[in-house]
């Protein structure tokens, strides 16, 4: 028995139970759910050292892999499920007249999110990623304007195409190796899955998936519901929501698929995402669109990296994750009243001299400038692309220079604007306390970084290494061999 | 705790008094005391000048990415410290008086300015004390940001100035990112010896991708061609002594890193044997060329400026290409004046920036044509120009003279008339406008505006003064500044000139002593003919004749609007703006690429693209 | 291979129906066809699942009265495919109550006018110009001038 | 042209499929989890339909979220259309024969899904095809009488407790020592009514749960015409 489960089932308890709460008591039904999630993040930081050692997996209902559904927890997994969870809690949607349902959509995410991330079994990733995906398509619409609900369908319409046929991918890979379970596939995946077949079904995950991970030609929804959605709702998308559908990809290429294809669609999909997002961003007039498209080029720089083989490339890839796993929410809660027009930004920083500060400061990491983590963090990327020695991963690291500097630029025209010494004709709104505290926790999160630069590193590195380690994986699964031949 | 442990302590305190302290009566005053304390640390590693200290380590030192950073200075770092320092010294001597309590009072934040002069100083001898590639980066992004902070702290225009900087820098930073990591995948290290060691052994093809990406990226910071579009402007906004600082020195910092990891670590004989196809030129010639090019162009373009402060910062970059022609050239003679000309033009340019922003104190403008005269109210600031400009143009008995001697007389040496007369034009042109400039400001006639106008204050007077002697007196003994560059040469591996206290000793040598102390006679003999003689009469300053016509003292006339028609008839059809055509064509590629991305992510049917990029990617492995 | 071999007809059905769905998707317009299309691509999507290993000839996994059948199908797929629908049918669900919204707000369920009111929204709300779209012309000050008269008599 | 062109790649597509399916092996399908859960569920779970062994145990934690994502769907689907407006005109009555004929069908239609349900572990069917049976039971009368609505507060209420009572047997297992959604109590009989432990009372669970989100679901569709 293990605890971990509770990380899943508490907040989908809670989010069943929360109207019959209401009915009860409005007051507990207010504060229930961050308590709830306080308690499991607090489960999950109780497990986390356990796992460095060796990695832990349950077994859904007892039985044996793989049969049952597996639930693999090791520190990579868990460190995205601890950021669900927190990360939810930081970003409480708060909205009067729907506190009910947002209350429970939120908890739905968390508690989707850290399965996700834990989950070991491929229709199980399919299914908390379909249900990860339904409550984001709550909160998005749950800004009840016109335009959130067209946002909305647009980006269901573009989701659920690419769900159906991850779905067929999942059938393709059942249908060679007859398993879900991802430690068995694992040891199926060099004979069974090394073929056309297999890498057809991981194009058809990897798209399916992309979606969500805002890959490049399936990330046309994010400029619009980031624009609509409220920014808190972008913050946990753009920030972490993303995240967990690159990890499943991840989790797919270290176990599973080891094509060198797989790897360069990766790569061309990944520079394609930078350049297009940069580009993209130079141009926009709005801050929360322009912070939209540039995360659309920040999670193009995670497929790169992810696209370096080898356990560099994981590396480097959760360096950056990480990154802007702290980054990007925060920038989203400082658009939360500096959204509109950039223009009318002008002199910002004379009412909210604090907000402006943290807006360089999360400037300054997200285009690279040392020491910042930012930089690190790039670094950890170029650096063993360079070493391969190869065209396109030359190419790539062209483009992300290139793109970090019209960064740069598009950052730094917002920045200029903030501190103009003639303020613009309206009155800048000042930041809600709670979300420039939230913004300035994480913002202080990345500064605290730079300090613990050295520790920070061994232990992603660590992290990495476990995650890359697919004997272990195997081993701690412990699959039972499957019997050839037919029942009787 | 090493003396370089002491520098750099000192000069982090610095930064943090001026931010505390900046705004008090006295702070301007405490930061110039903390410099000159950071001079006395520097002092203490004086050593290295003289040849007999290597290399000063910091005890602090970082493990990173299972690299470790280390921070050490050399003669080379000391050398350019000492222009740091001392130029952070005089500038912030000029802004603690009546210069900013002005400032103050328009409603500038001295905190913000001191504290920003202060960050300049600091992240400069960090990056001065980087003992590998990756240190040198970090300190490179962090001397480009805090000139981008003092650049914007104008406000206004300035923004938009620091802001095209900024993108000049940081583009220019990645490329040297991109070098310095493509270094580190054929190397494997970030270490210098490494580098040094490695270099003669890589292919020509890595080499050349290598020069480039590293010249573009230290080029940017020089403002060499055709990255110089940026600088002036960006540094004539910068307020007051800020701009004389940067001018002095702040560029400079893309010579030092250049001639670290170009001439000292890959070694200008690899230059050489980078063939340039289908020419009979190399690399070497190549950046030489550009040098010229970065000599001749700018300053013609400096000659069109009637804003004091915009015809100084153009003589800036122009005078960038002299020290790197020099560097480039790399022998004795040439390596020595191009680094000799390093201190020497910082030594001048502060000077010169400072008289322009005293006027601009006194006058409350910078305007070549709506100055002139002022000669009579200003005399001490009239003679620190005058020494200035002579010594920009490169006229002897100031040191411009001794550091373009050698660069010209390398360029002799080394057969390469071309470039020669490619820098003699240029100097050509810096005669005509440092004219120019001194003739529309204090020479002519006063202006009625202009009568009440006072002597600048002491505050701001006496670093002038000070930095005027030093122009004078290492010109006077130039031996005073060329043992520095003598250690700085051995240390980065090129022949040690050989010179003596007042100049070069070899044949056909320069000795300044000798040809100042003519001068000095010849000049005090003039001078007795001239009292002596009695045949001069002391004439009111607006007693003139123009053109036959006798001019009342109601009628002004100052002859500083449209200056050099003649020439400007001739060299006018020149000015064609290119590199301004070619930096807009630049943005408006990426305005339209942007555009068209934008296009992309307001498809109607984002769909498609799911179902194209599936196809593509399912065709590419079938097919 | 045999053109009627039982495993190329049942594919075809599965990968016909996805593609159909696809198709739907892709080329249509209207956003309740787009999403019908969506539907039917699930449909295509759920027989792959049911079809990944089936086999002819095997009956139910259900034990009925204590005899076990000699073959019985595989009953994950079965399970997977049952939880799939459920999945579809919710997020079927969901797009036509959007769906509804969508008509109401714009009145229009045009994949491109409901694309370019929202382009529009959004602008209106950031209080920016909108961009120029490929799929309207440009509002040409001679153009909204002579709107502005019109309204205005 | 976008159609051209979308039509183009349809086409290419298809030549993929058609060409991933010439790689395809069919020979191995006999290997694979399904057979060997067929040879083991009847002695582990009880239950003599091995489907509902493989929703309910195997993969119930795939079930708990499918019923999660209806309730999602519901809960959003409620929050995107909104509230009934108070002013909205009333469909007309609809005639004697629907509302007769819904009056005979509701207990009919109750008994149907609750047959199915319960015995779900045993037969076809379960509580997905219950519940849907059920839901058309209660939403029948709502078409047959326009003015009458279901309290969509119940059904929120009704819908989580049947959701939490899923969860809260997986919990119980916890409490026993076992891994979470583990099936308890005895295991009976194979083919019994009373057999497979709590299979049964999860499947009941499911099919509340699917019958009164897709009740409300539907009812809040049907009054679209009528919301603000």
């Amino acid at each position: 028995m293990n605890l971990l489960v509770l990380m899943i089932a508490l907040p989908l308890l809670t989010a069943f139970l929360l109207s019959s709460i209401n009915r009860i008591s409005t007051l507990a039904a207010r504060w229930i759910g961050p308590l709830v999630l306080l308690a499991t993040a607090v489960i999950g930081l109780s497990v986390w050292p356990q796992l460095g050692a060796a990695p832990l997996a349950l077994q859904w209902g007892g039985f044996q892999a793989p049969l049952g559904i597996t639930l693999y927890a090791d520190q990579f997994a868990l460190l995205f499920a601890l950021a669900m969870t927190i990360g939810t809690l930081l970003l409480w949607p708060r909205s009067a007249e729907n506190q009910l349902r947002s209350s429970s959509l939120a908890l739905l995410l968390a508690g989707t999110g850290s399965g996700l991330a834990l989950s070991g079994d491929l229709f199980n990733i399919y299914v908390f990623y379909e249900l990860m995906t339904v409550v984001s398509y709550g909160l998005i619409a749950g800004r009840g304007t016109s335009g959130s609900f067209a946002s909305t369908l647009r980006y269901l319409v573009i989701s659920g195409f690419g769900a159906a046929l991850a779905l067929a991918g999942i059938a393709l890979v059942y249908q060679a190796t007859g398993t879900l379970n991802l430690a068995q596939l694992a040891q199926l995946a060099p004979e069974k899955l090394n073929n056309l077949q297999g890498f057809a079904a991981f194009v058809l995950m990897l798209i399916g998936f992309g979606v969500k991970a805002e890959l490049f030609p399936v990330n046309m929804w994010v400029p619009e519901v980031y624009a609509t959605a409220s920014s808190r709702v972008s913050a946990l998308l753009a920030g972490v929501v993303s995240k967990l559908a690159l990890l499943i990809i991840m989790r797919l290429l270290i176990l599973v698929f080891h094509q060198p294809e797989a790897l360069t669609v990766l790569l061309v999909l990944g520079i394609l995402g930078v350049a297009s997002g940069e580009l993209a961003a130079w141009r926009a007039r709005d801050l929360n669109r322009m912070l939209a498209f540039s995360s659309i080029g920040q999670l193009g720089v995670m497929f790169i990296a992810l696209s370096i083989p080898g356990n560099a490339g994981i590396f480097a890839a959760l360096a950056v994750m990480v990154h802007h796993l702290f980054l990007k929410p925060s920038m989203f809660l400082l658009a939360e009243r500096w959204g509109g027009s950039i223009e009318k930004l002008a002199g910002a920083a004379r009412t909210s001299p604090i907000a402006a500060a943290l807006f360089v400061l999360l400037a300054l990491s997200l285009i690279g400038v040392p020491p910042l983590p930012g930089f690190w963090a790039k670094l950890l990327v170029i650096m063993p692309m360079l070493a391969l020695d190869q065209p396109l991963y030359y190419l790539a690291v062209f483009v992300m220079l290139a793109a970090a500097s019209l960064e740069a630029n598009y950052l730094f025209r917002v920045v200029m604007k903030l501190y103009d010494k003639q303020p613009a004709a309206t009155s800048h709104k000042v930041h809600a306390t709670a979300d420039l505290a939230t913004a300035l926790f994480l913002g202080g999160g990345l500064i605290a970084a730079v300090f613990m630069l050295v520790p920070l590193a061994d232990r992603l590195d660590s992290i990495a290494a476990q995650a890359t380690d697919v004997s272990t994986y195997i081993q701690t699964v412990a699959p039972q061999q499957l019997q050839s031949g037919r029942v009787q | 705790m090493t003396a370089l442990d002491t520098l750099l302590l000192i000069s982090a305190i610095t930064v943090g008094v001026a931010l505390l302290a900046g705004n008090w009566r006295v702070g301007g005053w405490l930061v110039t005391i903390l410099y000159a304390l950071q001079g006395a640390a520097l002092l203490m590693m004086s050593g290295l000048g003289y040849s007999t200290l290597t290399v000063v380590q910091s005890s602090f030192s970082i493990e990173v990415l299972s690299e470790q950073l280390l921070w050490r200075f050399d003669a080379l770092s000391w050398f350019f410290a000492l222009i740091t320092i001392g130029a952070g010294l005089f500038s912030s001597w000029f802004a603690s008086g009546e210069w900013g309590e002005r400032y103050r009072d328009n409603g500038g934040s001295l905190r913000l300015f001191h504290g920003a002069l202060a960050l300049n100083v600091f992240t400069m001898l960090v990056l001065l004390a980087s003992g590998d590639l990756l240190t040198l980066f970090i300190g490179w992004e962090l001397v480009s940001w805090a000139s981008f902070l003092i650049m914007a702290l104008a406000g206004g225009k300035a923004f938009g100035y620091a802001m095209r900087y900024i993108s000049y820098a940081f583009a220019g930073a990645m490329a040297l990112l991109g070098g310095l990591l493509l270094i580190y995948a054929e190397v494997g290290s970030f270490d210098f010896q490494s580098l040094k060691e490695a270099a003669p052994q890589m292919q020509a093809s890595t080499l050349w991708l290598l020069v480039v990406l590293l010249t573009s990226g230290f080029g940017v910071k020089m403002a060499i061609l055709p990255f110089h579009l940026w600088q002036a402007k960006a540094y004539a906004q910068t307020p007051g002594p800020g701009a004389a600082f940067l001018g002095a020195i702040s560029s400079r910092m893309g010579l030092f890193a250049f001639i670290v990891v170009v001439v000292q670590l890959i070694g200008i004989s690899r230059l050489v044997e980078m063939e340039i196809p289908f020419t009979f030129l190399d690399a070497q010639d190549l950046l030489a060329w550009i040098a010229v090019f970065t000599i001749i162009i700018p300053t013609y373009i400096a000659l069109r400026q009637h804003d004091a402060r915009r015809l100084l910062a153009w003589h800036g970059v122009g005078q960038t290409g002299y020290m790197l022609l020099g560097i480039v050239i790399a022998n004795d003679l040439g390596s020595a004046g191009g680094l000799m000309h390093v201190f020497n033009y910082a030594s001048y340019q502060a000077m010169l920036f400072m008289v322009v922003v005293a006027v601009i104190h006194r006058t409350g403008t910078s305007d070549l044509n709506k100055l002139g005269g002022l000669f009579t109210r200003m005399p001490l600031s009239y003679l620190a120009m005058l020494i200035g400009i002579i010594g920009l143009a490169g006229l002897p008995p100031m040191n411009g003279f001794v550091s373009k001697w050698l660069i010209y007389r390398s360029l002799i040496v080394d057969g390469s008339p071309l470039l020669f007369l490619g820098a003699v034009i240029g100097t050509l042109g810096t005669i005509l406008s440092v004219y120019k400039l001194i003739h529309n400001i204090f020479l002519g006639q006063l202006r009625v505006e202009h009568v009440a106008v006072r002597e600048a204050p002491l505050s701001m007077v006496i670093p002038m003064m000070a930095l005027a002697v030093i122009v004078f007196v290492t010109g006077y003994f130039p031996g005073l500044v060329l043992d520095w560059t003598s250690a700085v040469q051995a240390s980065i591996g090129i022949p040690v000139l050989a010179h003596h206290l007042g100049g070069v000793s070899m044949k056909g040598g320069l000795d300044m002593i000798w040809i100042v102390s003519v001068l000095l006679i010849g000049f005090g003999f003039g001078t007795l003919v001239f009292f002596l003689g009695g045949r001069s009469r002391r004439v009111h300053q607006l007693d003139n004749y123009a053109g036959g016509h006798f001019l009342t003292a109601e009628t002004r006339y100052h002859y500083s609007d449209n200056f050099y028609p003649g020439l400007m008839h001739l060299i006018g059809p020149w000015y064609r703006n290119s590199f301004e055509w070619l930096e807009r064509g630049v943005i408006s590629a990426v305005d339209t690429l942007s555009t068209a991305m934008q296009g992309l992510y307001r498809n109607a049917h984002p769909s498609y693209l799911l179902l194209a990029a599936v196809v593509f990617a399912l065709s590419w492995v079938i097919v | 291979m045999d053109i009627l071999d039982i495993n190329i007809i049942l594919y075809s059905a599965a990968f016909g129906l996805m593609l159909i769905g696809i198709g739907g998707i892709v080329i249509s317009n209207h956003l309740i066809r787009i999403i019908f299309g969506i539907a039917l691509l699930e449909a295509g999507a759920n027989l792959l699942l049911l079809l990944s290993t089936y086999h002819e000839g095997a009956s139910a996994p259900i034990i009925v009265d204590g005899s076990v059948p000699a073959m019985m199908a595989d009953p994950v797929p079965q399970a997977l495919v049952l939880t799939a629908i459920v999945i579809g049918v919710g997020i079927l669900a969901l797009a036509l109550s959007l769906a509804i919204r969508v008509q109401r707000a714009y009145g229009t369920l045009d994949m491109r006018e409901v694309r370019l009111k929202l382009e529009q929204e959004i602008s209106e709300n950031a209080g920016i110009e909108m961009p120029s779209s490929s799929h309207a012309p440009a509002v040409t000050t001679a153009n909204s001038a002579a709107a502005q008269q019109e309204s205005g008599s | 042209m976008r159609r051209f062109t979308a039509a183009l790649f349809l086409l290419g597509l298809g030549v993929m499929i058609a060409a991933i399916y010439q790689h395809m092996d069919f020979s191995n399908t006999a290997v694979n989890a399904g057979q060997a859960i067929n040879a083991v569920a009847a002695e582990e779970t009880g239950a003599a339909n091995f489907v509902t062994s493989v929703v309910l145990a195997y993969r119930g934690i795939d079930t708990l979220l499918e019923l999660t994502i209806l309730f999602t769907a519901a809960m959003i689907g409620g929050m995107v259309l909104g509230r009934r407006r108070v002013d909205a005109p009333r469909d007309p009555d609809a005639g004697f024969i629907l509302r007769t004929g819904a009056d005979l069908l509701f207990p009919l239609l109750l008994v149907v899904g609750l047959y199915i349900i319960l015995h779900g572990h045993l037969t076809p069917g379960g509580g997905f095809q219950g519940g849907v049976i059920l839901a058309s039971a209660f939403f029948l009368p709502l078409l047959a009488r326009p003015g009458s609505s279901i309290n969509q507060d119940v059904i929120s209420i009704v819908e989580g407790l049947a959701g939490a009572t899923f969860i809260i047997i997986g919990l119980l297992a916890m409490f026993d020592g076992k891994e979470f959604l583990t099936p308890l109590l005895d295991k009976g009989e194979l083919g019994a009514l009373i057999s497979a432990g709590t299979l049964p009372i999860l499947y009941l669970a499911v099919g509340i749960k699917v019958g009164s989100e897709l009740a409300g679901l539907l009812a809040h569709l049907a009054e679209a015409e009528a919301l603000d």
